[in-house]
Formats: structure tokens, C-alpha cells, sequence
């Protein structure tokens, strides 16, 4: 299934766009969309940690995605 | 009615407030940590409302480049001590209420004392490493923190260890267990605008009013996104209860640093070695000499061939630090130093 | 850098910002009408920012009861022209900017003249009379609205006006084409949270930045509600293109006032017969004297049985105003008369 | 069909809280919603002006609703 990824913060700078395609097995777990995002982007990976939300939700590593949902990487920000 | 309660008709005419609610606000004691683009508008609503005790941290100077959007501060007082010009403009916003200034960097070694004085944490500053130590600090305590972070066009807000029924709200590392800080660029580098500053700053002092008044729906367990070029915004639900546990403060590393001015001198004299580890497009535009690894390329690309202490530079001064820090641990028995406030601070102060 | 830019570096390094960028707000000339809890941070912001010619017209002064929103102020000030005030404070915090007060109330005699030294109008204000006269003067001279209202915790947040491929986008009366204000409580009734003023001003000068600069979403053709209980907001779509035809300003009604000081002594002279118009829960807490008519029940209950004028009075001088210009088309040749500012003048200025 | 109304500003003094039910004929339309409204809470006509919006959008007169639709009452506010 193809999984369309919005993006927040620096993830902006690093998919090159306010969204970007992933394309996943069918019940695919965050832990799979992580790793799949992260060989596309290898800039990913070195934030150390960043957010993944499902339908405005924090997603656990195990949580398994939906064709429909709705997903977003919200990296940490600093600025003040 | 008495002239100090006039000043506060206006809110205390809102549904679910009165006087009662009032001498809530006025026993609060708040700290703010960081009076830059958040703390300067939280500071002030949070004075205009009338907590009754405001701190003040911050360890810095007001340097020209803050003022598009630290609105307490003007060119006049560039130069001088956040906090004091801070608590000195507040004090005079509301003489009503206690402003206690503390001109210092909060570490390891002093947050917890700190902390002691007061009910609640919110987080005006502009780095992880002051994010994290203000987030396990509060753990520690048992204390809310009212976080807040901004980059370009968006902002996040969030109310991190909540008690609510005996456990406590989850705090910044149930989201970010650790952040590599050189992979995210700050306000100097990637730019601010000052009204989401604004508008972020507002909505701290506004969880803290909520919080305090026991008013309201507050932002614990949960964090708020806002894009100020759509105004498009969401609330992402974190979860009822933290899952970290967090039982002692990272030791605050310290980062050895050089002035602009000592730098000048140190670089006219062959004192220093110098290395620019800022972007090859922030080269290009302009440098003040040294070679040049991008801060990525560091641990392929730098070797060390010479006897003197090496300063590093970027913009700010933030992402010299890091490679001081990493550098320190395959050099520890070498100097390696920090320019002060980047080349920012080597533009202003030359 | 320029020493003026470096001061603006953190905003150019913005995508989509640069020299040019600064530019275009530099040459900018914004009108803000009303220095109040809107008005003051949307005046701070885009000071900060440096917008170059920065109008701020409010024709009232400082009063105590402004100060738990209207952070531009201090106790020290109470009294003094809020337009100068303001003005004073902000070239103080950019002393690159022109700073130009009107000291006037805005009316549909000067409104015209008043907008034609400026490219866009930031609605400060705090009434509906207020709301409306701009609105159909910026329609009517083809310049762009911010608008802003708070009440309680809730708020709105919208450009009106603004000109898009040769039509305008929809406007204030495209949305409410009118309104009874005696029917809608305001700030001083009602009550507001402070921090929402702050973040609905930054709001606005957010859009006023956007406008300028041509970055971003402006909010055209949508309108912004802000909830700052939960933190929810959400965007309505008003639509593409105006449907409303305004080809005239209504009239600005005159209504004749009392000052407190005025009052007392006439009251003690048994000059005026006096009514008050506020709610019986009001009336129970505290009153002046007077023959008690709430407004909704005015025209059902008020008969007028002396020669004296009659002075209404409520909460902040604006249902009392509304009373005035009902009867005053009922008694056209009798003078009907309302306390300025209300029990609040009242109280804070015997 | 059975509407829920959600309430903003002085609306939600005069619903008595932050939504209320109206019942209307199928296929009703906006006029018909407000003057449902207006015989049950005579203060919401007082105020001469209120915004209907459907699904987030500025609900015209003649428009028609579904028993689905999120409908919120928006009345003008004018503090600052």
C-alpha cells in the first residue's frame, strides 16, 4: 500500500516537500514506516528521535498503519 | 471595589473566575527560563495577569539580532543582562507582583535548587540541551512544564508532568527520547518569524493561567502544532501517562568558548587554530577564514596537525559547540573551543 | 551586514525572506486602529519587525482596567493619551521605523482621509460601530482589513478586502451583514482572558507580515476561530469574492456623554434624572442610584416623566450609549445623555 | 432528522451550553435551521446577524442539510 507522509519542522527540509509517498507491505507496523522513510532519507536517522503521529496520534513502534490514515513526522524543534 | 482588584475586573468577570481565582494567580510562583522570543510575551501576560511571583533566567545579553522579535527589549539596551532589563520593564508593567531575576545558566549543578522556589517551569529556551535539562528537572521535582519551541513558520506547545490522579502526564522524552542537536537548525540559522513567536509565547502564559486557575482544558498529554503561514493547527494526543522514567539529570557539559574580541587577538597573534564548520553556502557568503568541514563531515574530515588550541565556528555558536563536544571526546587530553555566539556575535561586537 | 539588517538577519534567513523581502515591510504603512489588548502586541510585533510607517490611532486613554491585557502599559501611565504612549514606546523599541499617532476617534467624517496615507488596516478596535466604520471605508477606498475580536476565550481572526485577480474577497458584512450590539456583551461585560488577546494580536500582525511580504496563506475569503480553553481552532471558508455592495459609510451617531466627575455634581444638584440600564444580577451587586430598566426591557419600560435629561449608565458606557441613541429617536427633542465609561470610569475616577 | 448545533460565543449563553439538538424536516435548509432555532431561543434573532457554518464552511440561506453535517452557530464578537 502506498502511504502518503506529511511532513513538519526540518522533516520539510529532508523530504524536499510538505509531503512525501512510502510505499509499505500491507500491515505494515511505524517500526516498518521508520525504517522505509529512513533509507529514502538517511537525514531521518540522524535526528536521533522524531515523531511519528497517526491520525493525530502518538504512534507506537508495534502500531500497525491503515491504507487511509492519516500520518505525519514531527521532528523536535529548539528555537525559542 | 479595591484599585488592585479593578485592574483585574476584565478576567475576573470570565465565567469560572473570581476573586478566589485571583488570589490563585496572585500565590503562583512561576519561573520562566529564557527571555527570548517565548519568554519576553509570556513574561508579560503572565506579569499583566498577575502571577505573583515571576522568575526570570537567563544568563545572556540583549544583542541586536534578538530584537525583531524579544519585543521587552530595545537597541538601547544591547549589551545589558536579559533578565535584569526583563524584571526591571515587568516590574514597572505590574508593581503588584515580586520579579526575581536570576542571571545565570541553569545547569545540572543548579537547576534543582532553583526549582525549589517555584510551582511551575516555562520553557522559554532555545536549545535541546536546555530543554531536556529543564524537562528532567521538572520530572524530578514533580513539577509542570509549560514547553514551547519554534522553528520558520511553526510552533509547538505542550504541558509536560501533569499530576493527575496520583501518576503523572507524559514529558518531553515520552516524545523525543534524545535529539542529536546538530541535525536541527535554530532560529539563527533557519530563520524565525517573530509573530509565531508571539502567538507561541501567548499560549505558554495561557496554559499557565489554565493551569493555575484549574480553568480549562490544559495541554498535558497532548501537543499542539501551529503553522503561522496556513494558521492551520493541530492537537496530537501523546497519551494519559508518562512511560520514561527518568531518575537523574544529565551532567551539563561544558563547552570552553572564546569571545570575538580574544578570538581577533588570539588569530592575530597565531595563537589559534580555525575551523569553520558551518555549510558550504554559509562559506561562500561569507567567512572569516580557517578551513572548512561542514559540522557532518567532521568525524570523516578532521584530523589534528598542529600543537594550538582550535576554535570552531558557525553562525550562532551552536553548532561549534557540538563539534567541540564530539571533539573533546577524540581529543581529550586537547583544547578545542567554541567562538561565542558564531559569527553573529563576531559581526555585531567587531 | 548593515547593522540595520543584522537586526532583521534572524527573519531574512526565513524561506522566502531576503533583502527584498525586509524591503517591502520596510516601505509598508500599516494604520492600526485601537491600542488595546489587540492593538498593543500586534503594534509590538510589527514594530519588531520592522514595518516602516506605523499609524496607531485611539483617541482614549489609559485606564487600570486596560492593564491585565494591554501589556504596552504601565500603572505610572493611567490618563495619559494611549496613541502617544504607544508611540513613544515603540520608537523606543525600533528607532528605525516612523511612528505617527492620531490622536482622534475614528468616524465615518475623517475615516477616508485618514486611510489615504496607508496601504492596509489592522482592526484594533473594541466595538461593533467601530468594526463596521472600517470595514466599509476599507471597502470603499480598496485597501485590506485585519480584522481581530476577542470575547471570553474565544476569538477571530480574518483579512477582509483583499483585492485577488481583479474582484475582492469577502468582507465583515459578507459574514454579519448586522449586528444589534446591545445584544452581544464585550470585553468589559463578558470578560476576556488576556493571553487570548495576545495571541489573536500576534495573529493578526502575522497576517499583516504575510500581506506584505507575500508569503504565506493570508486568511482571504476565511475566517479564524481560536478556542483558548482547548486550544482547538478551526478555519471557516467564507467564500472567493465579495457579494456585498457598499457604496456609502453610515453615519457615525453622535452620543452625548457625562463624565463622572460631571455626573456627581450634577446628581448632587438634582440636575438629571438617572436610569440604569445594566442586568438585575449587576444592579444587585453594586449601583449608583437611579430608576433600574435592564436594556432588553428599555422600550417596553422606559417613560419618560420628567423635564430633567436623563443620564443612562451600565458597566462600561456601551449598552448605556445604545440606550441613548434608541430613545433619542424616540424623544428627538429631549436630551438623553450617557455616563462615559461607565461604573468603571465611575469607580476609578471619584 | 435530528441536528446537533455546536455553539460559539454569546451562542453558547443563549443554547445554555456548548451545543444543542434541533429537529427538522429532511432536506431542510439553512433558513429553515434558523428559523427552528430563533422560536426556540428568541435572544439568538436579537443579535440581527449570526453565521451558520456547514463542515467548516459560511452556509448560504438556501443551502440544505444532512443529518450528518457538523453545524456550528457563530455569532459576531467585538472585544479587543
Amino acid at each position: 500500500m502506498k502511504i502518503n507522509v506529511l511532513a513538519f519542522g526540518i522533516a520539510k527540509d529532508i523530504f524536499g516537500g510538505a509531503a512525501t509517498d512510502v510505499e509499505l507491505a500491507e500491515k505494515a507496523t511505524v517500526t516498518e514506516l521508520r525504517t522505509s522513510l529512513e533509507a529514502q532519507y538517511p537525514r531521518l536517522k540522524q535526528l536521533a528521535s522524531y515523531m511519528v503521529a497517526v491520525n493525530n496520534e502518538y504512534a507506537t513502534a508495534d502500531a500497525v498503519l491503515q491504507q487511509r490514515d492519516e500520518v505525519a513526522i514531527i521532528p523536535p524543534v529548539s528555537g525559542g | 471595589m479595591q484599585p488592585d482588584l479593578l485592574r483585574y475586573s476584565c478576567q475576573m468577570a470570565l465565567p469560572g473566575f473570581d476573586e478566589g481565582t485571583q488570589d490563585l494567580l496572585q500565590n503562583a510562583r512561576v519561573l520562566i527560563v529564557g527571555t527570548g522570543g517565548l519568554g519576553c510575551p509570556a513574561a508579560q501576560y503572565l506579569a499583566a495577569a498577575g502571577v505573583g511571583t515571576l522568575g526570570i533566567a537567563d544568563f545572556d545579553t540583549v544583542s541586536v539580532g534578538n530584537l525583531h522579535r524579544q519585543v521587552l527589549f530595545t537597541p538601547e539596551e544591547i549589551g545589558q543582562m536579559k533578565a535584569l532589563v526583563a524584571c526591571e520593564k515587568l516590574q514597572r508593567q505590574n508593581p503588584g507582583i515580586k520579579l526575581v531575576p536570576h542571571v545565570l545558566k541553569v545547569t545540572s549543578a543548579n537547576v534543582m535548587e532553583l526549582l525549589q522556589e517555584y510551582d511551575l517551569v516555562l520553557d522559554g529556551t532555545d536549545n535541546f540541551d536546555a530543554k531536556y535539562l529543564l524537562n528532567d528537572a521538572c520530572v524530578l521535582a514533580g513539577k509542570p512544564l509549560v514547553y514551547g519551541a519554534i522553528y520558520q513558520f511553526e510552533g509547538q506547545v505542550a504541558v509536560w508532568n501533569v499530576k493527575q490522579q496520583g501518576s503523572f502526564s507524559p514529558n518531553y522524552r515520552d516524545v523525543y527520547p534524545e535529539v542529536d542537536a546538530s541535525q536541527v537548525p535554530n532560529c539563527t540559522e533557519g530563520g524565525v518569524i517573530p509573530t509565531l513567536a508571539g502567538m507561541i509565547g501567548c499560549m505558554q502564559a495561557n496554559e499557565v493561567i489554565k493551569y493555575i486557575t484549574k480553568t480549562g482544558d490544559v495541554l498535558a498529554g497532548k501537543m499542539l502544532l501551529v503553522d503561522a503561514q496556513t494558521m492551520l493547527s493541530r492537537i496530537i494526543k501523546i497519551g494519559a501517562v508518562t512511560k520514561t522514567s527518568i531518575t537523574s539529570l544529565s551532567q551539563t557539559e561544558e563547552v570552553p568558548t572564546v569571545s570575538p574580541e580574544e578570538l581577533q587577538q588570539g588569530l592575530e597573534a597565531e595563537l589559534y587554530e580555525l575551523v569553520d564548520v558551518r555549510s558550504l553556502a554559509e562559506r561562500e557568503a561569507f567567512d572569516i577564514g580557517g578551513e572548512h568541514i561542514p559540522l557532518a563531515e567532521l568525524d570523516e574530515e578532521f584530523h589534528l596537525t598542529t600543537e594550538k588550541p582550535v576554535v570552531f565556528y558557525c553562525a550562532s555558536g551552536k553548532r561549534s559547540a557540538e563539534a567541540v563536544k564530539r571533539l573533546q571526546k577524540r581529543y581529550p587530553n586537547r583544547q578545542m573551543i567554541s567562538l561565542d555566539g558564531g559569527l553573529k556575535a563576531w559581526l555585531e561586537q567587531l
